[in-house]
């Protein structure tokens, strides 16, 4: 085990992949420097053929990744921030999410997309966005949104290797989070939650980014006599409904913490098919803990003030408790 | 479709066993559309049809000289462009019937016909959404290394989306083996073409050092010529060119457009200028004159697509629906390779 | 009070608002022959300065709204099918959901969006989306979604003269469903739910097309001695959430009727409201009848299959009302 | 910035008012932004910064053909743009410091300095997010029919969006008064700018039949000339025009960029070449060698700017922050404006 950043995790992922096999082919804007340092030292060691900047041509390189991916590559395709994403958006939405199924299934296309997401670091409202409510909704995308290191690494690794396209978002800014990486080689499976803490009093299922003050909080709270179950959904698409409606059976109470947009965010779904699969276990209503539906400010308290954190987590979690849903 | 041994010399015509294969897939990709049309009017098929009629000469030019390695993408008018790729106009008629032996099983209709083992990657429902997947599959075919060649096929309304320039861009900074190929049908749509399109369309592929040609679309032979070329570049890792091939839709946009406008937007008498101007009487008429063959060879061809159409359109009817629950299983070929 | 189709009375709409106000303007592909009907007579009645016709450009298109929206006009943009909406998806989420927040409020962005959504016609993957859940998503835009032509009239005349951007969404094939139209002016509120039909036994929560096999299945469910409630949202931003809540505080039940895809829909969304804020009056799970995560087949059974309809609604309350949540 | 009323002749030159008027917006642009740049290095501002040091002659030669009932899209390096267009400084300021009286009010920060009042629509994160936006501010201004015109400011990089050439064609189809003018600065973020665009960007615009010109963009007297001419035309209606202005980027993509990138993207000489080419010094030069200024007036304006960036520093350093729970009520401007 070693202690990684996890842009490096995901970058040490990308290198194994680009290795174990020469059909994994990763191009993007400035993908040979790498902005993100999550691309970094690709280039120079697989060559231009394998990875290679592209113009900013958003509509075109996502289109381009299905066009490859029809012909026997294996896609990394980079967008760099989330919000791009919106700019190549037509491809994802109208061929990659549906072209498998209107070729009645005579294509895999093994995609990767790779943006970083979320706020948090002033780069105001184009630049912070996080997107995965509306790729879980084109149905034929995995989203991937890893919490950890090991977890990116792992994740990284199946998405590559998958015969579907992944979309794989990073909360990257500055390095992202540290953790300990094993050294041996392994793949995270797609559609199953880790718990990132055992309790028995109100699960709380949180997301990317948000999986840390959530355990922050669990930590809290455990100091005020509760006791909170922590899951980590790793993958949005697949979802893994059954472990986080065991959780809830178990507690009895849920808290989902989302970093997206309220409105139709991964946390509404979630509470909804808790609240459809799950009601007989629930004690108390279904708390989404999600930025307002606003565009990210730039001022970094305004921007704050939007975001979920431990404190609002325990906060949610105390009430809910108590037997008061705010 | 058969190829010669020369195909790469520069300045070739086709040979007269070519000529009567094309024409023979032009009539072909006519008669089958013909019925298409006449099944729509039937309400036989559960969905529209835009039909290729008129248009025949720029598939069977371009499509002559590619193989079953190649590949092309299409558009929402894309009969054409399968059949004269090579694929089975059988399963092609199933699919627009909705059906289970359907090309794509039914699940994609007239707009998105694609038989890929074929290197027809699809026509398209969204107008230009093929020109960067052709790009990405040029990518691949360059890096593939082995000669591979991609056609994408898109209309002059297509030619006023982005990702045709950004495509070009791109095809011509890493020098793609990707064809350009803009039908200029006179229409985008219901909106005749200068009134959307400023300037020569053909023009926005030379700036990128692209080059560009103009051929008239419904003369098989200039098509021929000058697909030849630009396939030959392709190949030979020169890079990529634009034809822009300038045609007529005699039908409507789609089929049903006599069901819900309420007005015309073209004169009678433009089309039928263009009927006079047809690209299968034009080659019939060259195939006749210069005794290339035999009015009696053409009605054997003819009879020939007749049966076809015949069999196909009855292997139709015949094929049983999709399951009705089949769809949500198609849209993940299943998990990651080795994580299971 | 006239009978008219959904499509006429939005006709009627931009005739009237057109002719009230000359900073209305319209543009989009064919919008002067009109391929839904919508926009028929306006080319010839306003000229060519005010409606017209514009390239396959849907990424500009959206651009050039905003742009002509911050200049004093009032834009009618029409996209034709909503899955057009995504080719030009960049601008709506990158720029007209988040320009006036960026420009701390200096802005208004009198826009209203227009497309045809979802399927049922055999228009297969790349012509039947139902992109709300997505337009929800990014905030900064108002949603309407009518079932009837009273409303799809007085909902359209709303946000021509709003001072915000706003994605009307027509379900509108063959012409949209008929109804009686007022002679009078008037305009629908935004934010308010219409009661379809009240009931005391369980509120069936429906969108757009789905608010009229909605109401067939409450009249059926009549028949089986069970009272349903049926609400049209009308507007999904904003959303009625008093009212639905309101309904299901009174009922105990609810079921949410969504052409959308499931993951991350507008059902999804307004079950988590109701999980969160409706708890108390909750007697049983929450069902959600949507698309499952599904492109459209373009097969007419095969897609038949996917979509809600007056039995499966029936089914599903009749599950509920007898304590099973099948 | 003073018009002179002989403004739509053409073939002019600037008058020595009008270039000493402009020598003082350069230098106002460049000071302001080093002093911002000193403010990013000292962790001043919440987030980052993209400097247009070494490109002032472009935005000002421009924009001094242009009214407060002009507007301007920039990017998202953009205070060149505002400033130029009469944008106050000090609101600005104020905004990258994530303030109260910042012109957004503290949120948008750098990436989205604007000031409607004074036309100047916005700069924009999202590369070539401003081109369309511009264009429906045009056929706004078209269709005021007062002789208003619009600029879009973009990159080289920005020229590879496709939403380029879809408003060039719809620009020129409809003679929009707009003017589309790209700062070829040698860099699309870190990519060599022939790393990535195909030939050359202005001659994309011919095809539209839309007049197209190279300037030395580090040369005022150029730019100013070359926007003279467009502005003209766009103000009298005849139609867009395309300006390619060859500038360079002295410093980062970013200011941060030194603490993330790996390796350097250019050389030190490279940087170095340009530096010598500076725009401010060209142009004080000529003003100093034409006696059109003389060295103690040089002092008095820089003296006079030094002044203004302090006092907008202070300004901006005293402003309060903006309330934490602002955003929200922002994003909508309110219920529709008579259903209330
Ligand atoms: C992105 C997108 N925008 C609009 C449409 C609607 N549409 C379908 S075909 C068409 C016109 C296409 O014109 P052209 O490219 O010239 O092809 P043609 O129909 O003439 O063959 C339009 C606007 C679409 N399918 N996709
Ligand atoms: C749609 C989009 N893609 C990518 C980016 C990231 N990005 C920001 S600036 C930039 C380079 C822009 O180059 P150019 O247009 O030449 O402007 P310059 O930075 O040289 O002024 C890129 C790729 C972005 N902001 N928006
Ligand atoms: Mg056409
Ligand atoms: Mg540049």
């Amino acid at each position: 085990m070693a202690r990684k950043r996890l842009i490096q995790a995901i970058n040490d992922a990308l290198h194994e992949e680009m290795a174990r096999d020469p059909k994994v082919i990763l191009f993007g804007e400035d993908v040979e420097i790498s902005m993100f340092g999550d691309t970094a030292g690709l280039h120079e060691r697989f060559g231009p053929d394998r990875v290679r900047n592209t113009p900013i041509s958003e509509a075109s390189l996502t289109g381009m990744a299905v066009g490859a991916a029809t012909s026997g590559y294996r896609v990394v395709l980079h967008m760099m921030f989330a919000n791009f994403i919106y700019t190549g958006f037509d491809a994802i939405a109208n061929q990659m999410a549906k072209l498998r199924l209107m070729t009645g299934g005579q294509i895999e296309l093994p995609i990767t997309i790779v943006a970083g997401y979320g706020g948090g670091r002033s780069t105001a409202a184009q630049h912070s966005d996080t997107p995965y409510p509306l790729l879980m909704n084109l149905g034929g995308l995995n989203v991937a949104v890893p919490a950890t290191p090991r977890d990116a690494k792992g994740l990284m690794k199946t998405a590559i290797r998958g015969r579907d396209p992944t979309v794989f978002l990073e909360a990257g800014g500055r390095g992202g989070e540290s953790g300990e990486v094993p050294d041996e080689e392994y793949l995270t499976p797609f559609g199953e939650a880790a718990v990132g803490r055992e309790g028995t009093d109100v699960t709380i299922v949180a997301i990317g980014s948000m999986v840390r003050p959530a355990m922050r909080a669990a930590k809290q709270l455990d100091g005020q006599g509760i006791s909170a179950e922590v899951l980590d959904c790793r993958t949005l698409v697949p979802l893994d409904e059954d472990g986080i409606l065991r959780s809830v059976a178990k507690t009895g109470r849920l808290v989902v913490v989302d970093e997206a947009r309220d409105r139709c965010s991964a946390a509404s779904h979630i509470a909804a098919v808790v609240a459809e699969r799950g009601f007989a276990s629930l004690a108390a209503p279904i708390r989404r803990l999600t930025v307002p539906d606003t565009a990210m400010p730039y001022a970094p308290a305004a921007e704050k003030h939007l975001l979920p954190n431990p404190e609002k987590i325990v906060v949610a979690v105390s009430a809910l408790m108590a037997g008061s849903a705010n | 479709m058969p190829q010669d041994s020369d195909r790469t010399l520069p300045n070739r015509v086709p040979t007269n066993g070519q000529l009567l294969s094309m024409f023979e897939r032009m009539l072909t990709i006519r008669r089958f559309e013909e019925r298409l049309g006449e099944d729509f009017h039937a309400g036989k098929l559960p969905g529209g049809v835009h039909l290729y009629i008129g248009q025949e000469a720029v598939a069977v030019g371009v499509c002559a000289h590619l193989d079953d390695r190649d590949r092309i993408t299409s558009t929402h008018r894309g009969h054409g462009h399968f059949i004269a790729k090579g694929g089975d106009p059988k399963p092609m008629v199933a699919e627009i019937y909705g059906k289970r032996d359907g090309i794509c099983g039914g699940m994609g209709g007239s707009m998105h016909v694609a038989d890929v083992s074929k290197g027809i990657l699809g026509a398209n429902g969204i107008v230009a959404g093929g020109i960067p997947i052709a790009a990405g599959a040029a990518l691949a075919a360059q890096l593939d290394g082995n000669g591979r060649v991609v056609v994408c096929f898109f209309g002059d309304g297509a030619a006023n989306e982005g990702v045709l320039m950004e495509s070009m861009n791109i095809a011509a900074l890493w020098q793609l083996p990707l064809i350009f190929v803009c039908e200029h049908n006179g229409f985008s749509e219901f909106s005749p073409s200068d009134t959307v399109t400023a300037g020569e369309i053909r023009e926005r592929a030379r700036p990128f050092g692209m080059p560009a040609e103009l051929v008239d679309g419904n003369d098989l032979v200039a098509v021929w010529r000058a697909a030849d070329t630009a396939v030959d570049r392709a190949r030979t890792g020169q890079g990529p060119s634009f034809i822009e091939a300038a045609t007529y839709r005699i039908r409507g946009h789609l089929e049903a457009e006599a069901h819900f406008l309420s007005r015309s937007y073209r004169s009678e008498e433009e089309v039928e200028r263009w009927r006079r101007n047809d690209p299968i009487d034009r080659l019939s008429g060259h195939l006749l004159s210069s005794e290339i063959c035999s009015e009696a060879e053409i009605s054997a061809i003819e009879a020939k697509i007749g049966e076809a159409v015949e069999e196909a359109a009855a292997f139709a009817e015949a094929s049983d629906l999709p399951d009705a629950d089949r769809a949500p299983a198609l849209m993940f070929a299943g998990g990651p390779a080795e994580a299971a």
